[in-house]
């Protein structure tokens, strides 16, 4: 295999954004994502980052955070977060957009903000207590959540990230399944896929559970099943996801200068 | 009009005191904090701060490590590609620092409505999760209905959130451009920080640069923070190292790795501070402690053009001092 | 990304149609609306149109006397120190247009709520006066309660009140430049396009100067509409006579004074479309219906040095042209 | 008498605005008067327009709109509407302000929307019927009468422009008096003064009805009377305003370059 694990999650990633699509991109794995796409299949990519930074591509390797100098270089406009975060994104006008996570259940929950010893989370004492490992927080992944039409949620496949329940909802999913966004009048769809460094989840269109679409070659169903921390279920139709094509590589490889995915 | 131009040692010692809510801007965790401003509330000891941040800085991350705040309001704790904040997450998982989560979006707004003289503001965000689920400030409900309560939209009757506006004591907002009166530019993104200047109910800039009132007059539209916002302007160049002035200087990759790492332990706290803190009292001393050679090559930057068209109206050293005598 | 400049015929054949909602910008009496996009609307006899005005202009004043307007709202509808606006006074006395009444900072943050996606806005604006209680909308109820509903501040239980908010069709905006693909800059008082250009549902810009994104690039910060909310772009300088752009051009005293008495009456209105509506058809044309030497004397602004900073990035008349035929 | 009542109404509007306060300044006469104060006594009286026009002053003659060109050819910083109207004016950040009357009642409400025919005012018939003349409307002074902390009106003198009840509130002063604007929690304290061509009018501090406190000296407690539709109370200690000073008349012609005020 001459690509690496990570640079076909990116690569299954970059797929998911069409062409005239907007998107905003965040840092490090979901930016090179992103302009991955913008550079092979999707040239009208309209994409932003949550500052309010328009217009631009990275300039001297990948950013240190959305706002650092790296992505202002080459901007055709500076804003500000209300504008893209609120006007662009939880607003429902963005049409994809990739988030990351420490933690993921079920329905497309997204935990970034804290670890809990098992036993002590707040939904299970029922009163918030300090997280034994403080994370993060939502950023503006919560705004993506709530907003955008959809949205791609990025994650190493391990068990013990893939809960049955994650300890804190930072960004919400489909929250209990079903229709249960319908309650809090989100403008945003909720999230369309799952992609993790062995396949891609969706979720059920009625259920709203994210079961197994596709996997990598390199991977297997039964290597994601012992990998998921839920009864993952597993379509009919479950299928490979196309190996990378050499164009895509090569697309890739010129928006990844740093090789930080090439790492296997 | 008078000047407002005023020492940091001054800024800091009129400007805040213990327990005052006090917000900072850009709030950016790689770009555009005051950061300098936080090393002086740090060297005058000022503790018990309610920190309202839309992101954690290496600013909040030291006054946290510190162990000078009380409690945080913030959409993000973490330092982006620099990883995760080791001076807060430490205040916060001991319990020293109390950390009421919020999201990116959801701080400005909350400015927003706080500029606007509004109690709350309409919101989807932050619903439907832990945000509005937990509460710091009131940890015994679970779920939380006080923090972002339910209200109803008064022409649908659909429901919705409501966030508490906010108006901080005192902003400390890093501009890259004042003049002595406080006509402020911003390159770069504004993040919350045209909020924050009309949210709280006083205002201080730490500016990169200091040029003539001229400047304004050719670029009004620059001018997002006009003087009558502002309290008092402080110069200090480089004031947002280790992280980035978009315009001015890129972050210091090797100290952002090096302060966080060092903000891991009291001890290194400590030793930071000593290093980094205490051991300048000019603008000129502390050019010298971060080192000729590594200016040289921050402000080496790509972004630098952005200047270009200001270049001809920055004071020089020497007409600022005059400007500050002549107060 | 591909180029949006179109010609203004294009632009309102495209985006206008009978019955819409329709908003414009600056929608300031004096100074930077879309005069010229009004007048090829009357020219092409778009009707019916609900109009959003943040205040009026001589655009939404030439709109209503030519009968085209059903309904508006507003918060302002004279012409300033120009007086009352005749062709709206007559079209809302006679009862052709429905004129809704609210204030000149209500428009802007009902925009800001269409633009954040909230269906409402708090307010302590038009509470407690005849804005609320009256509604032309709903005249049959006094005091009305349904137009500016009460809300109650779930953190204090105080009363206030709350506004719809604005999600037009189209917006036209004028600006002072732009790019081909709808980066835009404003010079002067933005007034309420920023919001505008991110509340409405399509938004066409009519720009003074057509600039290369060279320009936008030196001037991220300024460019205040970035062109993912743009949809069409039209060059039409002069644009905004007889009112002003600033940097640009000068009201037109003369012209604002006659152009209001014509629109008194219906034969003046005639006469007035006939002489500076169809009177054209390209920019140039217009130039001429203006007059050389008035068009000499008005850019001869007080203001045209806050437009030197961009001149060297400003298209030619001629690669204007060649934009235009290379799409 | 060297001096036109407009120029005492100016310069008695001028008076009112003290050093180092936070004014919003409309077009016309409210302008002269108040650049004639910062002029005169108040040289730190800062002063802005409510499109968000800061630090200028006007060239060339009087603006003809507080966007014009004539206001925005010296400006240290230009923002817009909800900076200005919203965020220092509605907010109650702002110290004083001048807004002019077609019609004004005893409890100092202005209304600048429209005149009904006697007995169609949507007051009296409990429906909303069309001005018999259409006027501007609030405008920006609605929201100086919500949020200013204090602020004047200036108004022609006249018995049909002092009405007992205005026809219609374009910008509520004290309402139905009393304690009436608590009810709605505006942040602003409501106007301080009534100025008119012939003399001064103040707010009872209890019942909040505008009396007479003091008249110009070519007027009188009679004529003043006489020219208002209410039963005007007048001051136990009713008093003459003192005349413009010499000073005063040449720091107010100084600002009045084309002598509007001049003719009597």
């Amino acid at each position: 295999m001459d690509y690496s694990k990570n640079e076909m999650m990116a690569i299954a990633t970059g797929r998911e954004f069409k062409d005239g699509e907007l998107a905003i991109f965040g840092v490090g794995l979901s930016m090179l994502a992103g302009f991955f796409a913008q550079r092979n299949h999707a040239p009208n990519l309209i994409a932003f980052t949550e500052g309010g930074v328009y217009g631009s591509t990275p300039v001297g390797g990948l950013p240190w955070g959305i706002e650092d100098n790296r992505i202002s270089a080459n901007a055709t406009s500076f804003t500000n977060a209300i504008d893209a975060l609120g006007m662009l994104v939880a607003s429902g006008r963005v049409d994809n957009a990739v988030i990351g996570a420490a933690q993921i259940d079920k329905y497309g929950n997204v935990n970034t903000t804290g670890i809990w010893t098992e036993g002590t989370q707040p939904w299970k004492v029922g009163k918030y207590t300090l997280p034994k490992v403080r994370l993060n927080g939502s950023g503006g992944a919560n705004e993506i959540a709530v907003g955008a039409k959809k949205y791609l949620i990025m994650a190493a496949h391990e068990k013990k990230r893939f809960a049955d329940k994650v300890d804190y909802i930072s960004s919400p999913g489909y929250i209990t399944g079903g229709n249960a966004r319908e309650k809090y009048g989100f403008p945003g769809g909720g999230p369309s896929a799952i992609i993790t460094n062995l396949g891609i989840l969706r979720p059920d269109p009625q259920t709203k559970e994210f079961y197994l679409d596709a996997y990598f070659t390199f991977s297997s169903v039964e290597e994601i099943i012992a990998n998921t921390g839920w009864e993952l279920k597993v379509s009919p139709n479950v299928k490979a996801v196309p190996e990378p094509t050499q164009q895509e590589l090569d697309n890739l490889r010129a928006v990844d200068v740093t090789g930080s995915l090439r790492k296997k | 009009m008078r000047s407002k131009l005023i020492s940091m040692e001054e800024a800091v010692k009129n400007y805040t005191w213990d327990g005052m809510t006090f917000a900072h801007g850009g709030a950016l965790p790689v770009g555009s904090d005051c950061i300098a401003f936080f090393r002086e509330m740090v060297r005058q000891g000022v503790k018990d701060i309610n920190c309202i941040s839309n992101c954690n800085t290496q600013g909040s991350n030291l006054l946290a490590g510190a162990g000078l705040m009380k409690r945080m309001e913030v959409g993000f704790s973490g330092l982006e590609v620099y990883g995760f904040a080791n001076g807060l997450k430490r205040a916060v998982e001991s319990g020293k620092t109390i950390l009421e989560d919020y999201s990116n979006g959801a701080i400005p707004l909350r400015l927003l409505g706080g500029a606007l003289g509004w109690p709350f503001v309409p919101t989807f965000m932050n619903t439907g999760g832990d945000q509005q689920w937990c509460s710091a400030d009131d940890p015994e409900s679970y779920p939380n209905t006080k923090k972002i309560p339910e209200i109803t939209d008064p022409f649908t009757g659909k429901k919705m959130g409501a966030f508490k506006s906010i108006v901080p004591d005192v902003a400390a907002i890093h501009v890259t451009m004042a003049d002595i009166y406080g006509n402020a530019i911003m390159l770069g993104t504004e993040w919350s920080r045209f909020e924050l200047s009309r949210a709280a109910k006083k205002v201080v800039l730490q500016a990169d640069y200091i040029v003539d009132t001229d400047c304004m007059r050719q670029f009004p539209n620059l001018v997002r923070i006009p003087d009558l916002c502002v309290d008092a302007v402080v110069y200090w160049p480089m004031g947002v190292w280790p992280a980035c002035s978009t315009g001015v200087y890129d972050s210091d990759e090797e100290h952002m790795f090096m302060m966080n790492s060092m903000l891991k332990t009291e001890e290194g706290t400590k030793e930071y501070i000593e290093k980094f803190v205490n051991s300048y009292k000019t603008p000129e001393d502390f050019q010298n402690v971060i080192g000729a050679e590594k200016v040289k090559a921050l402000t080496n930057t790509a972004t630098a053009f952005l200047m270009d068209p200001y270049r001809k109206w920055i004071k020089t050293e020497q007409e600022i001092k005059q400007l500050m005598e002549r107060r």
